[in-house]
């Protein structure tokens, strides 16, 4: 049996992402801690969300949990396997984009939910190369909503970002339409301790609410900049059937979930 | 254009004629997914210097390319290799080092820069990485633009919509078109005369093939002359597009070649540890590329077990229940 | 969008939900094959009007459309069904006749209206027709387009290429997406959920759909829940782009589809000769399309030897021998 | 036996553009005579020769002669069936499109070559309506090579076209350069009586040579504009070869060579 007392803050962080996937939307995944989100929802509750990616697969039904979104898992079950040209033309598109739902990551990220995923230091004298874009932000330009998975560390929620990757609200309320982007933007962020939104108005992160256990002076002291905590209501933990979904169906292997492997240095 | 029947050759001679120093390449497959491999072992172990790769998310074939130092110059969106490698390790090393110059780009922007060479127009549209470093940032300069007639003189142009707001929109990025001098895809099968059927999906690898001035296919099966045509809806690339068919099992491994086999979590895991430093790396290829005369060698290197371990299944096109830690 | 897994309604229903008069409207296949005839009976005996009709060559579809006088305005590449019509001829009447507004491009420019459209950008360049009339005149005048929200404010834009020569380009025709309110199509097969599968060419109905609001897959099989994802590759368009899924066999008569029948050559040789004069044009459609309730009669009053006739052969798709004079 | 002093003037037609036809072109076809054309081609002299049509098939193995470029019967034994984006981003894409030799028909023709297939009178009212360009002015625009068919008539063989569909040699030598366009242009016209060709320099029309038994004065005298006749030589008639195999092999049912039909009015 699943002890819910017992769990690891990876899985807090997929199954927070999971509750925010709504029946009806299109879940635009990336590697990793992202397919597992987009994994549990479907299990849990949004059995008609549509797992969606860059790759071209749409609505993969993936019983194995894929290592990179071109592995050949993405293909399972799937309705259609376009090509990278018409999954990006799916999120540009307004009629399909506007159900799509963007789950992202990054090295850095600042208080209008702008991500950096490029370099730290100089973009022509890099101290640290990340990978690049990839297509989050062509996802970031697109789609009406936003999930960005972050750790929460002050060097990673930063005033101003080394490289600007991926739009979010960009510089506040009128960013993105001056940007000459439309749609929405990032709609939180879920950390290893807390969930952030985005004001309605200033678009500014705020703390939505700590994991059990997690005040929101931690969150703060984790941080680069500061977030209004006064809205921050107590996020429940995850419930028996939630972990033992994510745990035995999403990533029996643990391949995601336990990190067996030295990170990467850097 | 070739426009013999059979453009069947070996891989050497293909590298050889095809993939000159200094050459503006791309290589077909995402991530750990259809990489052309042995072509990119291949380009290794003939020591090609001063290319200009052309990547979206070409994961492993870039980093290894990267890596035993053939490539100066990149235009990429990604360089990862999934969860095996979250930033490419000698990619990585070499940005860091200043040892090869960079340019990013988004994946629909490199997408769409395909298209463009593929379609045979300077650039197209898209709204994506408006108000970005993407956009803002430069990685090669206009000076060095002006100095290289193969180089667009703007890295891409930010302009207002001229139908005044038509389909909602007010500005777009209008990235530049890339026609490499050659692009190497690995397919499941391609026939004689250089038909070419992907299994699967086909990432970018149409619109490489067909914007490249030269393309080299590589294959696990030399489809009978004729046999593909039985079924032309699953053909995707004309054979006037290719100059070089090369019959080539397991083309695509370490990485995976849907419904034939897995990527190899073994190689990938180790190549990720052997990357790390110099000396390592540099056993790593001394080992498995130069110390192989070409991809056989390296298969057989790779062994029996390890690679009936990797076979697709017939229903799901991958290795089921692989041990991928 | 429409989330549902069943989205099968029968064509009347679709018909009078969707296309609405005044409709912003576009047909799939081209000149005597897939055209979604029966679509396009149910549109002329719901008696729609005012119709904008977007086609590149949708031969006997748009000429039927505009024959029994449901289309207003009409911007087409192509009005023409092959050998039995060079230049359909209800079509030229109106033209003639000044009965309806056209606008004239080449079937590569509204091939790429239609794909800007499915891409979600303003417009797409091209070099086709410089120096032409197509770009230097216009049928909708820029004082109609500015009292027309859903007409860009120009029929294109001829540029200077930004980048300087890249790609060897010194000017290029921006054509200006479209994005029809409802387009139609018929298919081989469709599964009630909206995944749909073009057997052959498809033509220009892929961007045609995605390019749309709403669309309307008419299918001459109902495919079975799941079955088509067996072999995702030969699936074009996703269920989450399909509204109504019409189970119709037949749906493309009296134009062919392939591998299921072909093109009716009596019907269409008694259509042209019926469409040359008002009074037996008039005859033909209180005959063929009034007169019969639905697709399913007309096929009956065609009767079971025309049908059996045209039959597809398994091997070819088409009805081999058929006699066509 | 095949009587080679009895043909057509329609075979006469098809089997001068089929000489034309060199091993290895991309040839692309329209409705009709076209079609025929490039089938006799493939028979007579140029068997690597690639026949493709707008719709998107490459290569089609023809056994019965299409009514329509849409026909079912266009994708028999095809090497890929592609849709009109690839088959039009085929002719514009240079390394392709400099392989590509364009068949092509008009209402009209003017002395550079450029062609009118929409409209007689004035855009706006049109006294008489045709089909429109079709692919016509993306071939033209594109392709380094067109032929093009023209009944020899002097309403058709005009000095000003009534609408300009499909660009030719423009205006003269630098015509297509000061367009936009590049490549090469219109290469021969085929008609009922003769084959013009068009000067290198001038880029103007000029009488190649009569068919047997036509004087160059009657070509003349169905022309609406003057052309230099200096270089005509004489065309051979059809071999028993090419007849039999345009006959026989290519249009048994007499689909196109015999036009059992009422013309359309207009």
């Amino acid at each position: 049996m699943t002890d819910e007392n017992q769990y690891t803050l990876k899985e807090m962080m997929a199954i927070a992402a999971a509750r925010e996937i709504r029946d009806g939307d299109i879940v635009f995944c990336g590697t990793g801690i992202s397919m597992l989100a987009a994994m549990a929802a479907k299990h849990i509750s949004a059995p008609n969300s549509i797992i969606f990616f860059e790759t071209g697969a749409i609505d993969s039904q993936l019983t194995e949990v894929p290592m990179a979104v071109g592995d050949s898992r993405v293909m399972n079950g799937a309705a259609v396997n376009g090509s990278l040209a018409d999954a990006f033309a799916t999120m540009q598109n307004r009629i399909t984009g506007g159900q799509v739902v963007g789950i992202l990551g990054a090295a850095q990220i600042d208080c209008f939910g702008n991500l950096n995923s490029t370099v730290i230091g100089d973009y022509d004298h890099p101290r640290v190369r990340f990978s690049g874009s990839g297509g989050a932000a062509d996802v970031g330009s697109f789609v009406s909503r936003t999930i960005i998975f972050m750790q929460q560390q002050r060097r990673k929620f930063v005033p101003v970002l080394d490289y600007f990757t991926c739009p979010g609200w960009i510089d506040g309320p009128d960013g993105r339409k001056q940007a000459g982007l439309t749609g929405g933007g990032p709609e939180m962020v879920v950390t290893d301790m807390a969930l952030m939104g985005f004001d309605d108005i200033t678009r500014r992160m705020y703390l939505k609410g700590c994991y059990p256990g997690i005040e929101p002076e931690q969150v703060l002291d984790n941080m680069g900049f500061g977030i209004d905590i006064s809205r921050a209501e107590p996020v429940p933990g995850p419930s028996e059937t939630e972990l033992v979904i994510l745990r035995e169906r999403c990533d029996p292997q643990g391949l995601i979930l336990t990190n067996r492997r030295r990170p990467p240095a850097g | 254009m070739n426009t013999s029947s059979d453009k069947v050759i070996g891989l050497a001679e293909a590298i050889d004629t095809f993939v000159v120093d200094g050459a503006h390449i791309s290589i077909g497959g995402f991530t750990i997914n259809r990489n052309p491999m042995a072509a990119v072992y291949e380009i290794i172990r003939q020591k090609k210097t001063g290319l200009h790769l052309y990547a979206h998310s070409n994961g492993q074939g870039a980093d290894e390319l990267i890596g035993a130092g053939c490539v100066a110059r990149l235009e990429i969106a990604y360089a990862g290799s999934g969860r095996f490698a979250p930033t490419c390790i000698r990619f990585k090393k070499a940005v860091e080092a200043g040892r090869i110059q960079v340019e990013d780009y988004s994946n629909y922007h490199m997408t769409l820069r395909f298209t463009a060479g593929a379609m045979g127009v300077p650039f197209l549209p898209t709204r994506s990485g408006l108000g970005t470093d993407i956009v803002n940032k430069w990685g090669f300069s206009e000076e060095m633009r002006r100095g290289d007639s193969r180089l667009p003189d703007r890295k891409l142009h930010v302009i207002d919509n001229p139908f005044n707001g038509w389909a909602d929109t007010a500005k777009v990025v209008l990235v530049p078109a890339i026609n490499p001098d050659v692009t190497i895809i690995h397919v499941q099968k391609a026939d004689p005369q250089g038909t070419t059927r992907i299994d699967g999906l086909p990432f970018a690898d149409v619109v490489q093939a067909k914007a490249a001035r030269h393309l080299i296919v590589t294959c696990e099966e030399l489809a009978s002359p004729g046999s593909l045509r039985e079924d032309a809806d699953r053909n995707q690339i004309p054979f006037f597009c290719v100059d070089a068919v090369v019959h080539l099992p397991f083309g695509a491994y370490p990485t995976a070649c849907y419904r034939v086999y897995d990527y190899d979590p073994v190689f990938l895991n180790r190549y990720r540890e052997q990357a790390e430093t110099e000396s390592s790396y540099r056993a790593y290829l001394e080992e498995m590329i130069y110390g192989t005369c070409d991809h056989a060698e390296l298969i057989e290197q790779i062994g029996k077990d390890r690679i009936r371990a990797i076979a697709a299944d017939p229903d799901t096109g991958y290795a089921v229940g692989l041990d991928r830690r």
